[in-house]
């Protein structure tokens, strides 16, 4: 039984199909990345996996659960964390409190236990604390340190994703949405994601599922791929399979005539 | 450890700031007595301004004559904006920083609530709130004397008119939904119970509606043939102009605070004359003596002021403390001063009869009824008359 | 005819362009390739000066000999240059001669605006039919034609097109672009945004391949279709591993 | 009675409408519900007034001459609070509006007092027109019908024919599109802020000939109307003009049936209307993109 | 910048010794405050405080949340009612009466919460302002209430009426006591609540409620919970309020106040404590004080006195007061989009390079 799958996801948006039956599997701990052209509908097929667009049709099982038709909060709570593809941090929040809010999930204070947080014993401030640490281990490994307490809004765009990416990783998921997570980055800093990326496989043992246009990046990393165009999938398989079939490289290049 | 030296210094010098502290400042000196007034100077309540601004005439008259026994009036308007809080808050600033002797007038009556309390704690007269409600005068408070006839005794008289002279067969109420419109309500309607009659018809209007078409239309199914009511200068100009645009002519009956007919049919347009009303001031354009002085002094003072009821109402409410300043002589106090009060017997300027004992500090119980004539001139239909009902007379 | 110099735009604190400068000569089909955020929409809003008001923050843009980098937006229209947005932007309530007729919005000529009108529903039959129609129940590919068509009816010297194929059926880009290609040949010069690498260098006199908000390769089309790097730029072929490898210096610096 | 209630409350819920009118033209360009909306009808109907008594001029030339003065008023509000305000939030605005709300009713109140004047407009509450036989209004009434209309089949055709019409429109569907027409979008806020005003201006007169005139008449007809708009959905014009109607009818029968809870019902219908369809009852609703 | 060597000194109040001391010395003042204010003064802290209670906590709603309210007068409205007729019909004492009273105040919250979570923008002004209007109205209406006519607060008593353990209030000096305590608990709650769970699960739905919702925050219940938070507030103001004023009629909750209270937070500073109070503070004061009596002003006074005779009319002078509010309101926007909080940053930042 397969970790993580979609079966049949199919969505129109006013009578045009965006995505049209697709299906995959991955396996536990596996790096599954989706290319294709811009408006080829990757993205909305995270977004009805994060619970955002209700699929017309299809599942998305998520270690025999099925996700179709909860709420995108629930979702989380099963384990489901993602990152978008314009950033869509809390602007007005500094990188810390953005990434605590990764712990949601993990934390219990409420309004009053919050409001009495006198001192350090309360119980919101040990709670507090302890997720401080988490975030704290987080913060080393994307080597966030000197930006922990700046405004995301002071943050240049590459750091934005990282700390898009933090955010994610707080929540300790089972499964990870990347959306374009080296759009905008030099060369040196997606050299880096690569190896960050690669790292989160190992030393947090998620799946990843990755959108990416960076194609250097995505044959370097990827366990498997499915390419899709105008929402159809074109095929799914290893690097080297979809790099070499022709309908990949005439959705990339355009058709030859 | 340097902020922290800094700090202390600044907190240590913080204390050593000396500041005046403590009680209420006497309200006079040998030169000067200080009088003030709360009322709406902006805000939905400004038309009602023009009271505090009345009572200034006054003050000026008397300090033109050379004060009251050498001393010289010293006069404050405060903007509440027709918010207690507020007025609590320059009451306070009034008495306190300022040191003020006696208030005079006051609209609102919630605002009179609010304070009412606090003069009395603070010893400061206050003569003829420019609102009447039982509470200020029942129980009696030592330092508030009231002028203004009470709504009820009002109402009453009023609707012993429509019965009595108009032959009113059907009547209905017109009431603004407050203190005022209930008070009046409750008024017609002892009358009524008196006379075995009944309402055909009670409607009532929030202070700021601007359309009044169903009520309007109530009360012309209601076939009332005589409507009093007590609502405000902007209530009754929609009303009437939405009783005319339906076809609705009964008689008009309405409480004091719309007898100025100048205004009114202004804001009519017209629709005001053959409107009665009750009065509790001489009519604006009479030519008793006192008056003409008084119109003469506003044109010389103030000479952007209309004058109307309210602006007059000013005056009136500041006549008796002047009268009981004078009595009281040079040596002033607030003893003095309220011994005259208490003792105060059918006093009359230009408002009706004003009687005060230690008992009852509601000053007057007669009403005038008037009616609005051609261009808005003031015909006296009856001259001032008693609510031979009124329950507080009997209560003492 | 259009000429770049140097310019630096700036989002707030971060530089999207790094200094880019580059020249188009009348007549010419110039394409503009590189990945996402590489850039290429912000040189032409740069150009457009549709961004904030003091961008660009250093540099000089001259068409046809007169600076245009300090110009309003509706100056630069009549001058002369039509930009077509990515994802059409078309106005969705509009009807579809609403939005043609927008086109013409800085012009005054009655009689010319309405025979370019007239040209202009010629030239896309389509768009005749559905004359109309709100321009938001339009499919892509007709959105993409109305967008077009827009542009010319400010009767453009130079027309910028901001990915064009984006989202189009194979046979519909071909479409598009070979009504790209007529336009040009009616004397119109054209400056390309696209992602369709083969589509626009086959279509191309020039392209530039920006990355990182500087152009790192200008050249012909048929140069640059034999180059490696193109390839591996679009399809990943790695033909060699980056200088730093998967080597990774991570400081463990901790704060307690 | 039936009937009368009925034209009473169209009439009054046309004059909610046609300010109501005024709230959303704004709201459709620049995202504002201006709060200073009827303060500006009311300062506009103070200007007409003054000319009209201080200057004794008769009321046609007062009237075209308010017109003008709405015009510039609204441009001028436009120009000098909400232009310089940089990236402004939604509250920002909000705080901006209120804040020349309380300026004009202050402006007002410091030059011509408190206390209540007469509104001295053409068309009388209580000189009734007999329109045929059995059947008469009065002259505001026809005139408010009359006016709603024009106003309503004036800005359809300007928006339906007008390149100017069109352009704003275009503006507000898409600002960024707009731009690269060389559309002026500046220039297009300003004249829908004096447009705006204009109509506010006439619906305001209607409002002072029908109640009295004074620097605070226009609060709570501004309440009502923003709240018809709401009832519209805030996007449609003749949405808004049906929200007025409706408005008007629920407050006229409902008033009839229950004078005591009145001032509130329309408040009340409106919430439970907008809780099922949150962008009132003419307008889609908007989803929000990724 | 400051080491840290602890987790918790990222949450904890204090963040320096240097603040710990300025604050400690602010408290000094503010507890001996009486010593050298005049007492009429007093009260007018006294309506600061219980106005700073209520924009701190519409500050959650408006300021955090991201939401809009024009309806918290009516919250306000409830606090002062439930108290004071909580304490003459049940004869409850005050603290037990003022939290029943600013609960009932939060689940109303939370009733209004309810079709906020699908209202965005004028919508939901609309329907908060129409609750404000609504509560006015019934209060108004019904004789439970004390009709329009208003009620007096009832003996502020914090032990148990008529008896032994009687305790009651009395003065603006010792109502002050007891609202500025108040006033310090509910602030420093508000502020720990805004640095834990709740209050960063508040501020990520005003910055994007999607992402917030994908990071797994509930919207219903935070957006209803912030509703009810934010109500609690008002409630607990209103309560103190009532006895601040000792009488208060319906009117006094109009939606000129719900406006005010908007403004306190805006021009104050949205999405920060301190800015709610500082914005509470200038209002009030500005409202009260200030504004009054400006031909009195020195220098400015005599001008306005000119300008009136010259083009305007005198007597309407007292309107200056609305202008100038406004003005201000306008000009805050305008240069400082952050309020005075904004300004509050920069002179921090200025002084910092001082030699202190």
């Amino acid at each position: 039984m397969a970790h993580f799958k979609v079966e049949h996801l199919s969505i129109a948006f006013g009578g045009i199909r965006a995505v049209n039956d697709v299906s995959f599997e991955i396996e536990h701990n596996k790096i599954f990345s989706i290319i294709g052209p811009n408006g080829s509908g990757k993205t909305t097929i995270f977004n009805m996996i994060s619970g955002i667009y209700k699929p017309n049709e299809g599942e998305v099982v998520l270690e025999n659960e099925n996700l179709v038709g909860l709420r995108p909060d629930t979702i989380a709570r099963k384990g489901v964390a993602r990152t978008f593809q314009n950033i869509q941090l809390f602007g007005n929040a500094t990188v810390m409190d953005n990434l605590m809010l990764g712990r949601h999930i993990h934390m219990k204070t409420g309004i009053v236990s919050g409001a009495c947080m006198w001192g350090k014993r309360s119980r919101a401030a040990r709670e507090e604390i302890r997720h401080r640490e988490v975030i704290e281990h987080i913060i080393d490994f994307l080597d966030l340190q000197s930006l922990r307490d700046q405004f995301v809004s002071n943050l240049p765009y590459g750091k934005r994703k990282l700390v898009e990416l933090g955010r994610a990783l707080a929540l300790e998921p089972k499964v990870l949405l990347l959306d374009e997570p080296s759009a905008g980055m030099n060369t040196e800093e997606k050299d880096d994601l690569r190896i960050w990326i690669k790292d989160i496989q190992e030393d947090y043992k998620v799946t990843i599922l990755l959108i990416e246009h960076d194609m250097n990046m995505v044959m370097g990393i990827s366990d498997r791929i499915l390419a899709i165009n105008q929402g159809v999938k074109i095929i799914e398989g290893t690097p080297q399979e979809v790099q070499k079939h022709p309908d990949v490289v005439a959705a990339y290049l355009g058709e030859e005539d | 450890m340097k902020k922290v030296l800094v700090a202390v210094m600044i907190l240590c010098a913080a204390f050593l700031i000396p500041m005046a502290a403590g009680a209420a400042k006497p309200g006079f000196d040998d030169k000067e007595i200080r009088i003030a007034q709360w009322g709406p100077q902006t805000g939905p309540a400004a038309p009602w301004g023009s009271v505090a601004r009345g009572s200034d005439i006054l003050f000026k008259i008397i300090n033109d004559e050379g004060g009251i026994h050498g001393r010289k009036i010293k006069y404050f308007i405060r903007d509440d904006q027709y918010n207690p809080a507020q007025t609590k808050a320059v009451v306070k600033e009034l008495v306190e920083r300022e040191g003020v002797f006696a208030f005079v007038g006051g609209v609102s009556a919630a605002a009179g609530m609010a304070v009412k309390g606090y003069l009395a704690e603070n010893k400061v007269i206050w003569v003829g709130p420019a609102t009447a409600i039982n509470e200020y005068v029942f129980p009696v408070q030592p330092y508030l004397f009231g002028i203004y006839p009470l709504y009820e005794d009002e109402a009453s008289i009023l609707t012993k008119y429509a019965v009595e002279k108009l032959k009113a067969k059907k009547i209905a109420f017109f009431y603004q939904n407050d203190a005022y419109g209930k008070s009046g309500l409750e008024g017609c309607k002892a009358r009524m119970a008196k006379l075995k009659m009944k309402l055909v018809e009670e409607s009532s209007v929030e202070p700021g509606e601007k359309d009044l078409s169903s009520q309007m239309l109530r009360l012309k199914k209601s076939g009332a043939d005589v409507v009093i009511m007590w609502v405000n200068p902007t209530s009754a100009t929609i009303a009437l102009k939405t009783a005319s645009t339906i076809g609705f002519k009964p008689q008009w009956i309405s409480s004091n605070t719309l007898s100025d007919y100048p205004l009114m049919n202004k804001i009519t347009g017209g629709l005001w004359e053959g409107v009665i009303t009750g009065a509790f001031a001489l009519a604006p354009d009479s030519d008793t003596p006192l008056l003409k002085k008084y119109r003469e002094a506003a044109k010389k003072y103030a000479p952007e002021e209309r004058w109307g009821t309210f602006y007059m109402a000013g005056i009136l409410f500041a006549e008796p403390l002047i009268e009981a300043l004078k009595k009281a002589g040079p040596k002033l106090s607030t003893e003095a001063v309220l011994k005259q009060l208490n003792s105060m017997k059918k006093f009359q300027g230009i408002g009706p009869p004003v009687t005060w004992s230690p008992d009852v500090h509601q000053g007057s119980d007669s009403i005038m009824i008037q009616k609005c004539g051609p261009n808005s001139t003031y015909i006296t239909l009856q001259d001032w008359t008693t609510n031979e009902l009124a329950t507080w007379k009997k209560k003492k | 005819m259009l000429s770049v110099k140097n310019i630096e735009t700036w989002y707030d604190l971060i530089r999207a362009l790094h200094g880019i400068s580059f020249e188009i000569k009348q007549g010419d089909i110039v394409a503009l390739l590189g990945s996402n955020g590489a850039g290429k929409t912000t040189t032409l809003k740069t150009i457009m000066r549709l961004l904030e008001d003091d961008q660009p923050e250093k540099g000089t843009i001259e068409f046809m000999g007169k600076r245009i980098d300090r110009m309003d937006t509706e100056e630069i229209v009549r001058l002369g240059i039509s930009y077509v947005p990515e994802g059409r932007e078309v106005f969705p309530e509009l009807t579809v001669m609403e939005n043609i007729q927008m086109g013409a919005y800085t012009r005054k000529d009655r009689q010319g605006i309405k025979d370019d009108i007239e040209g202009i529903l010629k030239q896309f039959p389509i768009l005749s039919e559905r004359r109309n129609q709100q321009a938001g129940h339009l499919s892509g590919g007709e959105q993409q034609m109305l967008a077009i068509g827009r542009a010319l009816m400010s009767r453009p010297k130079l027309l910028m097109l901001d990915e064009p194929s984006l989202g189009l059926s194979p046979l519909l880009t071909k479409e598009i672009f070979a009504i790209i290609q007529r336009i040009n040949q009616e004397g119109v010069t054209i400056l390309l945004v696209e992602q369709n690498v083969n589509m626009a260098l086959k279509y191309s006199h020039y392209a530039f391949l920006m990355e990182n908000g500087r152009i790192v390769r200008a050249d012909k089309p048929e140069v640059l279709r034999e180059d490696d790097d193109v390839k591996e730029f679009y399809l990943g072929i790695a033909t060699e591993t980056s200088a730093k490898g998967y080597k990774r210096y991570r400081r463990k610096v901790r704060f307690r | 009675m039936f009937e009368m209630l009925l034209i009473e409350g169209l009439a009054i819920g046309a004059c909610y409408g046609l300010f109501g009118v005024a709230v959303a033209i704004i709201y459709k360009t620049s995202d504002v519900v201006n709060f200073a909306q009827g303060e500006m009808g009311m300062m506009s109907t103070f200007v007409a007034y003054h000319i009209m008594t201080a200057y004794g001029w008769p009321f046609y030339i007062a009237f075209p001459a308010t017109l003008i003065f709405a015009i510039l008023l609204g441009m001028a509000i436009e120009f000098c609070f909400l232009r310089p305000a940089k990236e402004p939030t939604v509250l920002g605005l909000l705080i901006l509006t209120l804040g020349a709300e309380m300026l004009l009713m202050g402006l007002a109140g410091w030059k011509w007092g408190a206390e209540q004047k007469d509104f001295p407009f053409l068309l009388s509450v209580h000189k009734t027109v007999e329109i045929f036989p059995g059947f008469a209004l009065n002259e505001w009434t026809i005139g408010v019908f009359v006016l709603t209309t024009v106003v309503m089949v004036l800005l359809f055709l300007f928006f339906r024919y007008s390149k100017l019409g069109i352009a704003m429109r275009a503006t507000q569907q898409n600002e960024n599109a707009a731009k690269i027409m060389g559309i002026k979008v500046e220039r297009v806020f300003s004249i829908t802020w004096g447009m705006s005003s204009l109509i506010g201006a006439l619906a305001a007169m209607f409002f002072a000939a029908r109640s009295v005139l004074d620097p605070n008449f226009m609060m709570e007809p501004f309440m009502r109307a923003f709240a018809a708009a709401v009832l519209g959905g805030l996007t449609s014009i003749p949405g808004v003009v049906i929200g007025g109607l409706i408005l008007g009818i629920i407050e006229n029968f409902f008033g009839y049936a229950w004078p005591e809870w009145k001032p509130i019902v329309a408040f009340v219908v409106i919430i439970l209307i907008i809780t099922v369809r949150p962008s009132g009852l003419f307008s889609k609703h908007y989803v929000k993109k990724v | 910048m400051d080491m840290k060597r602890d987790y918790y000194e990222d949450i904890e109040l204090f963040k320096s010794s240097t603040v710990l001391v300025w604050t400690i010395i602010f408290l000094l003042f503010l507890f001996t405050l009486p010593l050298y204010l005049p007492s009429y003064n007093i009260y007018l802290v006294n309506i600061i405080l219980v106005n700073v209670i209520l924009a701190v906590g519409l500050n959650i709603l408006v300021g955090y949340t991201g939401q809009i309210s024009l309806g918290h007068a009516g919250f306000f409205a409830v606090g002062a009612y439930g108290t004071s007729l909580i304490m003459m019909h049940l004869h409850f004492p005050f603290p037990a009466a003022i939290i029943i009273a600013a609960l009932i105040a939060a689940f109303l919250g939370f009733i209004i919460g309810l079709p906020a979570l699908r209202l965005e923008g004028p919508y939901l002004a609309i329907a908060t302002l129409g609750f404000g209007l609504t509560i006015m109205h019934i209060i108004g209406r019904w004789e439970i209430f004390g009709g329009r006519m208003g009620i007096t607060a009832p003996p502020l008593d914090l032990g148990i009426p008529n008896s032994s353990l009687s305790f009651v209030i009395k003065g603006d000096v010792q109502i002050y006591y007891l609202i500025l305590i108040m006033t310090i608990l509910l602030v420093i709650g508000a502020r720990n609540l805004m640095k834990t769970r709740v209050g960063r699960a508040f501020m990520s739905i005003r910055d994007d409620d999607i992402a917030a919702e994908v990071m797994g925050v509930n919207l219903t219940i935070f957006k209803t919970m912030s509703f009810a938070v934010s109500a609690f507030y008002a409630g607990i103001a209103g309560g103190l309020y009532g006895f601040v004023v000792s009488f208060f009629d319906p009117f006094s909750f109009n939606l000129i106040l719900s406006i005010i209270f908007l403004v306190m937070v805006v021009v104050g500073g949205l999405g920060s404590v301190l800015g709610a109070i500082m914005g509470a503070v200038l209002i009030t004061y500005l409202q009260y004080d200030l504004l009054k009596n400006v031909e009195n002003l020195p220098y400015l006074g005599g001008l306005l006195v000119a300008i009136s005779k010259q083009w305007f009319t005198v007597i309407g002078l007292a309107n200056f007061g609305g202008i100038a509010l406004g003005l201000i309101m306008i000009a805050i926007v305008i240069f400082e989009p952050l309020g005075m909080f904004g300004i509050w940053i920069r002179i921090k930042k200025y002084w910092k390079t001082w030699p202190f």
